[in-house]
């Protein structure tokens, strides 16, 4: 059962990124985008990840796209037609993704209860947290106790975006006369 | 007290990280620049003192090891010091030390009053981030504290007075992203062949897993990744712009920095968690890197002799600097790693030293055009006196930290003999094409007339003290150079460990 | 005072001297008096020195160590002393003169003048009295960059552009060439100290050693060996004392001075001999030698021209350098001496004739011998001794260097020496010849010249004395330089 | 290529295509706002790949199920790699501070040049250095 | 008109709700999924829809950017003072076992601290960053 709506979310996934790539008006895509991050969040429901899948819908669907929302109300929401032939990202991006369709080759199979990775820090995780933390969910464990320092990183991160987007902008906009001949430009005006 | 004394020693590690992580929101509600300023300088300051300790301790004592949390690795994240770290972490700091004094001045002078604060948070951020990133066990906490430098970092370049700043910083802001989402890539493929984050543990379970195809894979996302924050050519693209434009004791602390802690991430995941022995003998790492640092040295020290913007020319020359970085690890010896180790701190140095002396005259003339500096030896002498120091340094002449550098680089390469003798002309060639781009900025700025501002006067003292602290560095350890090249010689055996040599 | 000490003085004397001219820069007398005394205080330490070495002692010190195994070190033994005997002798001459001279022409900036002139004399001290390879390449870098700003005084366009070709072509050099050739070194000897007889014999063989060897020799351009030289002609641009002092005596004898000294203590002659390493740039240096004179001989401009010949003469200290035998090698240190005095001589003249009779071609001078005597005498007894005539010091190191040629079995090279002594016969005796026995073009023109400043001339008759000295007292030089090269 | 090999692995497949795709569209897009899309989408998939590490056939959240103490219960629950969820956290969180931090650069430099596509300011940028 | 009414009705009885349900969110992370950042998150949503709906200006009277601000620091401040707290009583970084005289206690109270710092940061910043996007947009207007 579970396959089954695994593989229906891929295939929505990989229809909404095509049309993502195709559709020039970024007010929709921006909903296309949105969407994704839903079907996202719900595939991640389906691979047991209900917090991340929760987290998904809070920012890549709600938040972010507020964020370009504004971001487009302010910038304007028509792409141009890309000028150039798109043969490099092609190369770069068949180059990257077959690298990775060959690391996969020898990576184990999906869902083995098996795998490595079940059985070096997570049986720990899994066995210890009830004695040592005393709390059901052990995402929350892990992400704040075991792991806390990860997550006060994580705070940092969100913190220094607050003041890089206060530092952009905070304060007076510049109108777009005086930005586009100001003295700055070039080392020829120095003053 | 002693007892009190001896706790503190033992949380240096965590204290090197936190106090400036700490500082930086304290700094982001304060009112007023001044008062931000002199608490960034306080905390790094402090920064450079628990680094210079720890550095002590790891000399003295061996690898030292925090357990944040109290949970023992691989459980929790470990904080892991060993000397090449520990080294790392002194350049950092250093610069970071020297830059926060130099910045009060420059950036009341560069950036409006309201936003100073803000920068100051955001320098502490990317300093905390940049120490993060040295200091972890944790390949996980590299990535995070990686995006907290990086995302301060994008901000701090942004804050550059024209508005090509802007777009620099989107262009670092895409390229450097999906850097990081490589690098994340290559940590997912690791963690799912080992179930493992913590680099020491990795260390053991990889070599487990070393002819599995995913390993191999993640190793080249890892490459590509921290290639792509390092900036080697040819994923070099995002600095020239970023430092030319960003704001001067942005570039100052950037160009000395950041560039470091990538190549000291390049070293950690290829030489210890990988293994020199994977490095070289399965993945014939040097044999990427050797040509791809040669063509780095070469082609970016040619453009940087065409550039008419000074700091550019610089930001050209950093990517071949970078350039010869790699060229010592691709020797795949003792000696090569040596040389790019001390080259991380001497090219610190020289390159702290000659962006200060830009900024001095970006806050006398507005501008650093190579003609807008004609005749500037004679109105900023000790300005014009520091770039040429650091400049000589740059080309390598003795008594300054340049010529240690390229001493044991060329050590390095003639001791592999037979054709490597041609890598060490290059890299004396490219010396040379060092001296003419250095030279065009001496020769405009001392044998041509001024013809700006009659009123241009010698920068302030609280720019030119910290600009001449890097001066005095550059030749001090060019004339001792027993310390650093032994620190440095003793991290380089560490990186090469299990590998005959 | 410890003969280390005094060792350690010989740099920090000419440095304080610096100090000492900025301090006293308002007062012109008083600037000129502490050059003075710098440069007679410094003359008597090297004296000293002299004494000690001279009985066979050598004296050392370690100033600094950048590098583990590789210290920044002096020592003073006797073909550093003659080398430093001849520079620090040679720079009270020149101050006496540069003091009639800078007066007399006018200059600006003479504060900066001094400085640099007392700075670089200073790495010519560290250049001297180097006890490594490092140390040596340390103190030639420096020697090139204090001398820079003394080439570019003027401030002129073609003084920019002489300064880019001279830097460009000395730091050039000794960066691609001879610090690859430093550091091969010390990776095959594990070493960089002089040492008699060498330190590279048994650890290098085959195309190496006349590789290295080559790196060596166009590394250290200050040598001037073709294709190298285009610096020497372009710093001609810099004031005459410059070029007197600096370009005839004090900066390429610096460079033929660490060819002969790198041939001696790194490779060691017999080991050169041996491995016949240094064939190839024997014939270097004869071509540059002739092609030198043959250019000399189309220069009008005076100082073009002694620039042309200094780079041909010098290359006779290369080729005895390479000659790798004891023969050569005492013509080759013998050559410094003779021909530094002869060559500042003729500068000095040259300087003298361009204060006074404000003549710096060679068609012009025709008659002008008789209203300077005195400079135009000198100018004769120089030539003598560059040309290798007697009674002068110059015949000296011209038949050692014969004899060496023909121990080495080059006889080809004999021919050369006598070309080119025909050359340098010919392209410099035109100028007194024109001096004494031309009638001048227009007479009235040379009213009011007469014979340069004091100050100039009391320096141009001790160099000139001295050329005609050295032919009678050679003796305390070849001891030194038998020191170095037994027979 | 067995049909087994095939079943444990199309689930990493699809989720290259879908990186792929982000990838594509932020290095081959000259709009600024695209590229970010294209990061944003990038970014999502490679989340995908590590939940995708995580989970095992069968299993359920790592929500311990029964008495918080441990004991019995959890016995008999075979539960999904939590670690994978917790590092994914984290990097959704990094990514939506990316994310904000490029719309704001988007935003200024639509102010400072007029547009948003790639090329145009590459033009201005151009003409600017020419007048240099 | 009348639709604007009920717009305002709904979002302001709809508020409480939202605030409601991140403090739940919030609380109950031990239990079921959702944490302190996820609260943050809603929290910020809330007062992002009175925005909407009320505008900016009366939205910013209530939570004026200043304080916005200073959660989004205050939290990072928080989380990273239980470390120095844990340190300062004897234990590493973050050891939460300090907190209490039993381990688990001392864990639950880490936890809650940390996730309370997550929440007050996120909040702050989430706000803080819709305030500059939609300021900017509205006096460009």
């Amino acid at each position: 059962m579970s396959t089954v709506v695994d593989i229906v979310l891929l295939t929505l996934l990989a229809a909404t990124g095509i049309a993502l790539l195709r559709i020039r008006n970024l007010f929709a895509v921006v909903m296309l985008a949105g969407i994704y991050s839903l079907l996202s969040a719900g595939l991640f429901t389906v691979m047991d990840a209900v917090d991340v899948a929760f987290t998904e819908a809070a920012v890549g669907a709600g938040i972010s796209t507020v964020l370009f929302l504004a971001a487009l109300a302010l910038a304007g929401h028509h792409e141009n037609r890309p000028g150039h032939t798109p043969l490099l990202p092609l190369v770069v991006v068949g180059v990257t993704g077959l690298a990775l369709v060959y690391g996969t080759v020898d990576m184990p199979g999906f869902g083995g209860a098996d795998n490595p990775v079940h059985h070096h820090v997570a049986d720990h995780y899994l066995e210890e947290s009830p004695h040592e933390i005393g709390i059901p969910n052990v995402v929350t464990a892990v992400l704040a106790s075991y792991r806390g320092y990860d997550t006060m990183g994580e705070t940092t991160v969100v913190f220094a975006a607050a003041v890089a987007v206060m530092l952009l902008l905070a304060g007076r906009r510049r109108s777009r006369a005086a930005a586009g001949d100001d003295g700055e430009e070039g080392g020829a005006g120095h003053r | 007290m002693g007892e009190g004394a001896g706790r503190v020693t033992a949380h240096l590690p965590i204290l090197q990280v936190v106090v400036p992580l700490l500082a930086a929101p304290i700094c982001a509600v304060l009112r007023h620049g001044r008062a931000a300023a002199w608490l960034a300088v306080l905390a790094s300051w402090s920064v450079l003192g628990i680094a210079l300790a720890l550095l002590g301790q790891v000399m003295a004592g061996g690898v030292i090891s925090y357990h944040i949390g109290d949970w023992v690795p691989p459980i929790g994240i470990e904080y892991r010091v060993d000397i090449v770290n520990a080294w790392v972490l002194v350049i950092v700091a250093s610069i970071g030390a020297v830059v926060a004094p130099y910045a009060i001045a420059s950036v009341e002078h560069e950036i409006a009053a309201r936003r100073i604060p803000l920068f100051y948070a955001a320098y502490l951020l990317s300093l905390s981030g940049l120490l993060g990133i040295a200091i972890t066990g944790d390949v996980f906490n590299v990535f995070v504290f990686l995006e907290i430098s990086s995302l301060s970092a994008y901000a701090l370049i942004s804050l550059g007075r024209p508005r090509r700043a802007l777009t620099a910083a989107y262009r670092y802001l895409i390229m450097g992203s999906v850097g990081a989402t490589f690098i994340v890539i290559g940590i997912g493929l690791l963690y799912v062949m080992t179930g493992s984050l913590n680099m020491a543990d990795l260390a053991e379970l990889l070599p487990g897993v070393w002819d599995s195809r995913t390993v191999k894979v993640a190793y080249g996302f890892l490459g590509v990744g921290i290639c792509l924050k390092l900036a080697l050519f040819p994923l070099h693209l995002w600095l020239p712009n970023a430092y030319a434009f960003a704001p001067s004791p942005v570039t100052a602390f950037m160009a000395s920095t950041a560039t470091k802690v990538a190549v000291y991430m390049l070293l950690r995941f290829f030489l210890s968690i990988f293994g020199a022995a994977f490095s070289f003998e399965v993945m014939a790492l040097d044999r990427i890197l050797l040509p791809l640092a040669l063509v780095a040295v070469f082609s970016m020290s040619l453009v940087a002799i065409f550039q008419v913007d000074v700091k550019r020319l610089l930001a050209y020359s950093s990517v071949a600097q970078i350039g010869y970085m790699i060229l010592g690890l691709s020797f795949a010896s003792v000696t090569g790693l040596t040389a790019t180790l001390l080259h991380l701190f001497n090219h610190a140095l020289m390159k702290g030293a000659l962006f200060m002396a830009l900024g001095c005259v970006v806050y006398r003339i507005g501008s650093v055009h190579i003609d807008a500096m004609a005749g500037l030896g004679k109105r900023m002498p000790w300005t014009m006196a520091a770039f040429v120091v650091g400049g000589l340094s740059l080309v390598g002449v003795p008594l300054t930290v340049g010529f240690i550098s390229k001493w044991y680089l060329i050590l390095g390469a003639l001791e592999k003999g037979g054709l490597w003798i041609a890598v060490a002309v290059l890299v004396l060639v490219t010396s040379v094409m060092a001296l003419v781009y250095v030279w065009r900025v001496v020769e405009s700025a001392y044998l041509r007339e001024f013809s700006g501002d009659e009123g241009t006067r010698e920068a302030p003292l609280s720019l030119l003290a910290p600009t001449w602290v890097l001066v005095a560095a550059n030749v001090y350890f060019g004339i001792d150079a027993v310390r650093t090249a032994g620190v440095a010689r003793q991290a380089a055996e560490v990186l090469m460990a299990g590998i005959g040599s | 005072m410890s003969i280390e000490l005094l060792l350690a003085l010989s740099l920090a004397v000419p440095a304080a001297g610096t100090f000492l001219i900025l301090l006293l820069r308002r007062s012109p007398n008083a600037r000129e008096a502490a050059s003075l005394v710098t440069a007679g205080a410094l003359f008597a330490i090297v004296l000293r020195i002299y004494g000690v070495v001279s009985s066979g002692e050598r004296p050392a010190v370690v100033l600094a160590e950048p590098i583990r195994g590789i210290p920044i070190a002096l020592e003073a033994e006797p073909l550093g002393v003659l080398f430093a005997l001849i520079a620090s002798f040679l720079w009270i001459v020149t101050t006496m003169y540069s003091i009639g001279y800078m007066r007399g022409h006018h200059e600006k900036n003479q504060t900066r003048f001094y400085v640099f002139f007392a700075f670089a004399i200073a790495s010519v001290m560290g250049v001297a009295f180097a006890g490594n390879l490092f140390t040596l390449f340390l103190f030639y870098e420096v020697l090139s960059l204090t001398t820079f700003p003394l080439v570019t005084h003027a401030g002129t366009d073609a003084a920019r552009r002489a300064g880019r070709v001279y830097l460009g072509i000395l730091f050039g050099t000794s960066i691609a060439f001879q610090l690859l050739a430093i550091v091969w070194t010390y990776s095959v000897a594990g070493t960089l100290d002089f040492r008699t007889g060498g330190i590279l014999d048994g650890r290098l063989a085959g195309i190496a050693v006349p590789v290295l060897l080559g790196l060596f020799v166009f590394g250290i351009g200050k040598a001037a060996v073709m294709p190298f030289h285009r610096w020497l002609p372009a710093a001609m641009v810099a004031p005459t004392p410059v070029s007197a002092l600096l370009h005839a005596v004090a900066v390429v004898k610096a460079g033929v001075f660490s060819v002969l000294k790198i041939s001696v203590y790194v490779f060691g002659i017999d080991f050169l001999a041996a491995a016949g390493a240094s064939i190839w740039l024997m014939w270097v240096a004869a071509a540059t030698i002739v092609l030198g004179s043959l250019v000399a001989f189309t220069k009008d401009n005076l100082k073009a021209r002694l620039a042309y010949s200094t780079v041909s003469q010098l290359s006779y200290v290369v080729l005895g350098a390479m000659l790798a035998n004891s023969w050569g090698v005492i013509g080759s240190g013998l050559h410094i001496l003779m021909h530094a005095f002869g060559k500042i001589t003729l500068f000095f003249c040259a300087g003298a004739i361009m204060v006074a009779g404000h003549k710096s071609e060679v068609s012009q001078l025709k008659g002008l011998g008789r209203t300077m005597p005195v400079t135009f005498g000198a100018f004769f007894i120089g030539t003598l001794s560059i040309v290798g005539l007697p009674p002068t010091g110059g015949s000296w190191s011209k038949w050692f260097l014969g004899v060496g040629s023909l121990e080495a079995g080059q006889v080809g090279l004999m021919a050369v020496l006598m070309v080119s002594s025909l050359l340098s016969l010919a392209y410099l005796m035109e100028i007194p010849l024109k001096g004494f026995f031309h009638k001048p073009d227009e007479p009235p023109r040379h009213e009011g010249i007469h014979e340069g400043p004091k100050w100039s001339l009391v320096a141009i008759v001790t160099t000139a004395v001295a050329c005609l000295a050295l032919f009678l007292y050679p003796e305390p030089f070849y001891r030194l330089m038998t020191m170095v090269a037994g027979p | 290529m067995s049909l087994d090999f095939f079943v444990s692995h199309y689930n990493y497949w699809v989720v290259i295509f879908l990186m792929m795709v982000g990838f594509y569209i932020l290095i081959s897009r000259g709009n600024l706002i695209k590229k970010i899309i294209g990061l944003n989408v990038f970014q999502t998939s490679v989340f995908m790949l590590y939940i995708s590490m995580g989970k095992i056939t069968g299993g359920t959240p790592p929500i311990l199920i029964g008495d918080a103490h441990g004991g019995e219960a959890a016995g008999h629950v075979v539960y999904s790699n939590p670690l994978p969820h917790v590092l994914i956290l984290t990097a959704i969180v990094v990514g939506i501070a990316t994310t904000s931090v490029g719309l704001a650069l988007a935003v200024r430099i639509k102010e400072a040049y007029g547009t948003l596509e790639e090329d145009e300011i590459n033009r201005i940028e151009a003409q600017v250095e020419a007048s240099e | 008109m009348r639709e604007e009414i009920i717009v305002r009705v709904g979002a302001k009885i709809l508020t409480p709700f939202i605030i409601m349900f991140a403090l739940y969110v919030h609380f109950h992370g031990d239990y079921s999924p959702g944490g302190g950042f996820q609260a943050g998150v809603i929290l910020a949503a809330a007062f992002a829809l009175l925005a909407l709906v009320y505008g900016l200006g009366a939205v910013q009277r209530v939570l004026p950017p200043w304080f916005t601000r200073l959660c989004a620091a205050l939290g990072v401040v928080i989380y990273g003072g239980v470390g120095v707290v844990t340190m300062l009583l004897g234990h590493n970084y973050l050891g939460y076992n300090a907190l209490a005289h039993d381990p688990e206690h001392g864990q639950h109270y880490g936890i809650l601290l940390v996730e309370l710092g997550v929440l007050v940061t996120v909040f702050g910043v989430m706000a803080s960053v819709f305030y500059l996007f939609a300021g900017r947009g509205r006096r460009d207007s």
